[in-house]
């Protein structure tokens, strides 16, 4: 993974556009446990035009507050922010490896491994949404791509969903997997994060560093550039499609050959060179 | 052609002969008023239809200049033909500007010529300017051409979108985004302070507030981009702007040269929302619907003003009737009923029971009572607040009932109608909102069957009804509508026919006025 | 009652009886398999009847540790009533709570009574285990009471809304709020691991992720805080949580005790969105429908979710069976039609042509197949998106399409949907939007009168007659339905009848089986 | 006018709430002109979360994204703020006078001036929006308390809309007029800003300072609290009624009146003595 900044716009600052260029407008809206009506109003606007002018709105208009019960206040403000947006600041998860179609990813494959990929998928936690991780495994896939169940060079064993970790390490031991998906769609009090962290320290405990399976997790609302934090080798988020992820095995399996082979030069040449020969 | 063909006609028959029938008598007056008198703008479109253009180094254009001198020196009532061809043909200039620009200068004097010369004034009049005419005509068939080649919209109704940044430069972008994301019909509003100018300001313009400038170049400009895009789109997207205010006539005029589309021309808008004279204003209307007539140019009434002032459930009928002499204004004038863009909108208190149902009545009071028009149906303004969820809502239902009472026109509302003029963004969610209702829900007219004797049949007649009752009203008046609008029948607005601005620019015409473009226009 | 009584019946009636038919055909083996089995959670919830109460010190209801411990010494398959009301009548304890902790402690043995032991046993068992019927009885009356008092909705659908902090003290003001601004129903929603429990968590509770746990503690909380704001509102508001999961007989036991007034019950769901075992499930099933129907319970089935997995126009069938499937179930289970809360949703994807009036086809069909059940109407939530303003308006929709169709309850959206659960003001927002289109467009089912031969009934008939198709394909298979729901036919999920967690906890009931509860819910 | 701190909140700070207390939870809405779709997207979304982190919000969740063109972008963002908001620091306009039902206010009127109030309205510049106004001025009047007119002891002189300025002033004159009231809705390019600028200018230089009208400016898009940089003594935005202009006009003039007779004390309390005797 590389964390590459915003090639497109290098040098380049904008702003919020409203109607008019650098104009800076923005919307927001939300709540504040102030009371409204009578006496409370003008302190409740007062509040949510002081939130909007921290976060940098100026002059922010409280158009519109709303009394939700005694204790609660409802608001909707627009603004013009005076901060910039750089471009060449932009820190993004790029994809450093090439988009490989699967008879491609199934040629890499063999070449590297001289067998068949497996890899184990899972909702784990209590976690149930499973069209995810479905989407990325089943042959139906995702927006009109097969899914992994469809390479012929990689076996797929999909565990479903409220998988806990352990049964999820003892499968992948079991399997001999080499790589590992997991999904995670709730994200209420951060249960994403949690269950993440819980699956990635249970595979450092139970492999050597250098035989651990690549650790994959997915969902709708990881920031991909969490990998580190979260222990775990790639992190796909919303619209992600099947051959992303087939791709990106290769290339993180291609990587790791590499690096036991003890082979110099840059890695991501080397995987190229077995993909795409 | 209409999709509630299959709706039980609702209407009692004989109300609705009887409300036409009241609207005439009603109108008969005004009609005839307007034939009695010229305005300085009428003129001034004659003279722009003779060709003349551009501006002194102050920004006056030039036909200003020359009407003012015209006028100091032989008065407004004989029309400005006669004495401008008269001193063309003396050879005081070879074309209009050049005339104008020697007369600002103070080095021509002008006459009312009589006899021969008279006549051979009016003879190169009528030349000059029914050549400008002819040049309406033949964008008109441009216009045709381009349609037949890249097509009408698909769908019915038709998406009016407005754009209004103030700068033809970030207007022409703006629209054609619009239009690739599913805009038929882009609307630049004009700047705020545009309507009381006694000129028409020239060239391109970025100043504007609210709105931009309607000028000859901006007009020029939008045009070629939108051709731009309908090459693109494969839709020949409408451009429309705003005949009213001061220059009615010269602003009917410069649209037809410029191929617009459609023009916002009320009868009674510029009395009543911007104070300009009543008699100013019937005058000018009679003369730019002329030319729309001509230019094949479909008119935007402005019935759903009314409701932003006065009650939507309330001044209900107040629509309906004026809805009635515009289309008598306009037919007498020469439009067709294709051209009929009247207005209405979805202005009821939301909180009112059953509001979405009396929408619904009021809509197809409409569809119903001008069958062959293709309504403009005008989103709620009044009623948005600073909650855009529940702007959004709101314009939603309005879509629907656009779709499901079969308007012709639907101007697309703005979630952030009560807090800012249209974002870009708001424009996209808008069209987003409408393509939903249409896709999901534009067929629901099929299903839609109001019982005949039910709430909405019931509620579409009793508006008719004190429709016929209002008309009745206006023609017990001594001076009928112009009273009636003294007395603050529409919108709330009171203005005497003596008051408001632009009465200055008014003459009663003598026995010897003449106007080319008048003659032609009203031969049929 | 039906508003819907003037729109003319689409559909054919023939097609209608044979539907139930098959479906009669379909549901009996797996009655037969229910009445012939039995499963830890129903011997629990009889004993919650006999008023076991309580947890030991890590958490593990008492009623878990007797349940195991006579299951050791005796098996499942007597069921539990013989042995623990013999070792009572023994005197081993005073009352079963005593009972379960010496049981744990290890100083209680249990055997099955014969004889004149057995005749007392049951007698004991039928008596103590009948108060607690009776007290289930009670809260019925009393809800009824209070419901005279406080009075129902005025208007229909009923308004149900959410609330899943995952901490009870939260969620209680944040229910109070919602029904203060007029939600009807307030669903308490479990926290994300519930189900997969095979024993019910002790205690009020805020520690649940994305809903809060379902305890007798949390139910009675609850319960008292929306009594305080029916008598508030003057408004019985209802309160529903879920009898769900491994321990759907228990939790429904422990909703009749505390008066909880509408449960999320489905006779699949658990097996297909939980992966529960499908034996396990119909025999839970049985039983707390048994309970629901005593309780005086609506239930609410679970229909929508297929259409969260498969495709709204190609599963529209399977709704239908499944809805066919609950409702004989049910029926069998002492369930009348007002209790009958069947699911059903808006989830058509909003790019599909004539969508909405395909999701009023799909409303209609199950309003007119089920004229007397108070069907419960799901919001869309799979083609929710992050963009809040397209997802208020498709709210909107689905809000007409509720109140054209005459649905009994309205789950009301958040336009967060895609997002987080919901917030306070995504509450607010979404009442707003369901009071905006009940006010202004609740009537317009009166002008809503599809044709009979036209898009809407034509597919209404259509979805029927794939229905009846799948029936029949059901019952081709060897196992009937177990096969079938092996095979993906609902939201494409393959469930063998031999997987599944919880099949553990099954057992063949033994000709000596024995179950107070059971006895007296299967009297009519 | 003074610029009370909310006093109901002394020492209190809140956040915004979601669903929990101290979540910090808002929403926000906006477009940058940058382009979104294929190589792009990562960059555009980036972009919206640098703003976001920009204006405080950490987690940041760009939960939608869609192009609108090739030029522009438009983003639905959802995430925590860090800010707090000082409830004992909020700044509003109070009202520092009491509020007078119309007979109270006549009879001020009449003590004070012993003669007739006289007030003149306007729309000034372009703007044509004579609602509002009409809403403090016409018998008719707002949120079902009557306008002006209604006030026996007050003469209303409505001049309409687009009312240029140099008009407005010599009416003032020739009126003799206590206090002048404008309206300004539009405010697209700062337009009520300008206008209210330029017509408090034209004033003071019409005016010896001691002589000049009381000068009120409304519509609803005004910050209460720029009288000094518009140079006017009062603003009312949104939701203004009827009686609360009267009884600003009663006590500003009790308060210059005072101030003329250079009595000493506080002007409040004279002003009170006048209105509720
Ligand atoms: C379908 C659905 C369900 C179905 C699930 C059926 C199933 N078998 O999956 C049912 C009805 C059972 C369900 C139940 C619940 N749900 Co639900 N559900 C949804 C819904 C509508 C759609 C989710 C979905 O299918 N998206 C489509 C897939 C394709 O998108 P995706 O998951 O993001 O996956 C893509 C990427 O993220 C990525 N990806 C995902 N996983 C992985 C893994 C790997 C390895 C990789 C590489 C990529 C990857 O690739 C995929 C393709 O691009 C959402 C709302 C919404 N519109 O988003 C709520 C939602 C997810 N559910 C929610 C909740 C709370 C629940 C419940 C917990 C409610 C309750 N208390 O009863 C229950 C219980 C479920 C549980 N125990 O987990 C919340 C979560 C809130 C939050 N942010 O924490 C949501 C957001 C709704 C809401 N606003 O309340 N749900
Ligand atoms: C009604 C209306 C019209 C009517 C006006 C009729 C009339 N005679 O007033 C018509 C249809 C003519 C109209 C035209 C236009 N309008 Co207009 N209109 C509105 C609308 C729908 C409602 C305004 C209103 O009446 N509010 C009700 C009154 C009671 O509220 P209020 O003005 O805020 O007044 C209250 C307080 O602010 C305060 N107050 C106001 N003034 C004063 C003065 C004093 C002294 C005091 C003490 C208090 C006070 O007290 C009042 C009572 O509480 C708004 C959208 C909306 N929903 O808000 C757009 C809106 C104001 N219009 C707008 C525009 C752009 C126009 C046009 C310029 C468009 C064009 N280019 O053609 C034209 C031209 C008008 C012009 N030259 O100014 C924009 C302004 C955008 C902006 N922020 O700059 C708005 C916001 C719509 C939009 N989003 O585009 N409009
Ligand atoms: C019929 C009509 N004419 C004209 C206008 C525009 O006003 P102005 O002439 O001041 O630009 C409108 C405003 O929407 C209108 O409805
Ligand atoms: C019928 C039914 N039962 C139960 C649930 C809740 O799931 P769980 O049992 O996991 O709490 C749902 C989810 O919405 C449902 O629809």
């Amino acid at each position: 993974m590389t964390t590459a900044t915003g090639a497109a716009g290098a040098g380049r600052v904008v702003r919020p556009y409203g109607d008019t260029t650098g104009d800076g407008m923005v919307q927001m809206s939300f709540t504040l446990p102030v009371p409204y009506g009578g006496a409370h109003s003008k302190v409740a606007e007062g509040a949510a035009q002081q939130l909007a002018h921290k976060m940098g709105m100026d002059p922010a208009m409280v158009v519109h507050a709303k009394a939700m019960g005694p204790d609660f206040t409802f608001f909707v403000v627009y603004g013009r922010v005076h901060h910039l947006v750089e471009l060449d600041k932009v820190q993004v998860v790029e994809r450093d490896y090439p988009l490989l179609s699967p008879k491609e990813a199934n040629l890499a494959i063999r070449k590297l491994l001289r067998r068949r990929m497996v890899v184990v998928g899972a909702c784990i936690g209590t976690d149930a949404h499973t069209v995810g991780i479905d989407a990325i495994l089943n042959i139906k896939g995702f927006a009109g791509e097969k899914g992994l169940e469809y390479y012929r060079e990689v076996r797929v064993v999909n565990m479903g969903a409220q998988v806990s970790v352990p049964q999820l390490v003892a499968r992948t031991q079991q399997e001999k997997a080499d790589a590992v998906l997991i999904s995670q769609v709730v994200t209420q009090r951060d249960a994403h994060l949690l269950n993440t962290r819980e699956m990635s320290a249970a595979f450092r405990e139970a492999y050597p560093a250098a035989d651990r399976p690549v650790l994959v997790v997915g969902g709708p609302r990881f920031d991909e550039g969490m990998t580190a934090e979260l222990g775990v080798d790639r992190i796909f988020a919303r619209g992600t499609t099947p051959a992303d992820v087939a791709s990106y095995l290769v290339h993180a399996l291609a990587l790791r050959r590499h690096r036991h082979a003890g082979a110099p030069g840059p890695a991501r040449s080397a995987m190229e060179e077995v993909a795409l020969r | 052609m209409s999709k509630t063909g299959h709706m039980k006609l609702m209407l009692d028959q004989a109300a609705v002969r009887r409300a036409r029938a009241l609207s005439a008598r009603v109108g008969e007056p005004i009609v005839r008023l307007a034939q009695e008198h010229t305005t300085v703008s009428v003129e001034r479109a004659t003279l722009r239809l003779g060709g003349i253009t551009g501006a002194d180094p102050e920004g006056t254009p030039w036909v200003n200049r020359l009407l003012d001198v015209v006028r100091a020196d032989v008065g407004l009532e004989h029309g400005v033909s006669l004495p401008v061809w008269h001193a063309l043909l003396r050879g005081e200039a070879e074309d209009l500007t050049t005339l104008a620009q020697k007369a600002a200068a103070g080095s021509v004097r002008f006459q009312v010529p009589e006899g021969r010369e008279a006549t051979r004034a009016r003879t190169a009049a009528r030349k000059q300017v029914g050549a400008g005419l002819r040049r309406i005509a033949a964008r008109r068939r441009e216009r045709e051409r381009l349609v037949k080649r890249w097509g009408d919209p698909e769908q019915k109704p038709w998406i009016y979108l407005i754009v209004a940044t103030g700068d033809i430069y970030e207007d022409m972008p703006q629209a054609q985004a619009a239009a690739r994301e599913g805009a038929d019909i882009i609307a630049v509003i004009r700047s705020t302070g545009q309507s009381l100018l006694d000129y028409v300001p020239e060239g391109p313009t970025r100043e504007g507030f609210a709105g931009t400038y309607a000028t000859q170049e901006n007009f020029r400009l939008m045009r070629a981009a939108l051709d731009e895009t309908s090459r693109e789109v494969g839709r020949y997207i409408r451009l429309t702007n705003y005949a009213s205010g001061l220059c009615m006539p010269e602003i009917a005029t410069l649209a037809g040269l410029e191929r617009l589309d459609m023009m916002l021309n009320d009868s009674m808008y510029g009395i009543l929302f911007r104070d300009i004279n009543p008699v100013r204003t019937f005058v000018d209307q009679r003369f730019s619907r002329q030319v729309h007539a001509r230019a094949g140019i479909v008119i935007n009434t402005g019935e759903d003003n009314y409701l932003t002032t006065a009650d939507a459930m309330d001044a209900a009928h107040t629509v309906t009737v004026s809805q009635l002499l515009n289309e008598h204004f306009a037919k007498e004038a020469g439009l067709a009923d294709w051209q009929l863009g009247l207005g209405h909108a979805f202005e009821i208190d939301p909180d009112v029971p059953d509001s979405f149902r009396l929408e619904l009545a009021h809509a197809m009071l409409a569809r119903q009572l001008f069958p062959d028009a293709p309504l403009k149906w005008m989103p709620p303004t009044r009623h948005m607040t600073g909650d855009v969820f529940r702007g959004y809502l709101l314009n939603a239902f309005f879509n629907l009932a656009g779709a499901m009472t079969d308007q012709g026109i639907l101007l697309v509302g703005m979630m952030t109608e009560a807090v800012v003029t249209p974002w870009l963004s708001d424009r996209d969610l808008a069209l987003q909102n409408v393509r939903y209702v249409l896709n999901a829900a534009g067929g629901l007219h099929e299903d839609f069957r109001p019982p005949p004797d039910g709430f909405i049949a019931q509620r579409a007649n009793q508006v008719l009804s004190e429709s016929l009752e209002l008309l009745e009203q206006i023609l017990d008046h001594e001076r009928g509508l112009l009273d009636a609008i003294a007395d603050g029948t529409f919108g709330l607005m009171r203005r005497p026919a003596d008051g408001g601005r632009g009465l200055e620019g008014v003459a009663e015409r003598s026995p010897t006025y003449f106007n080319p473009a008048s003659e032609l226009l009203e031969a049929p």
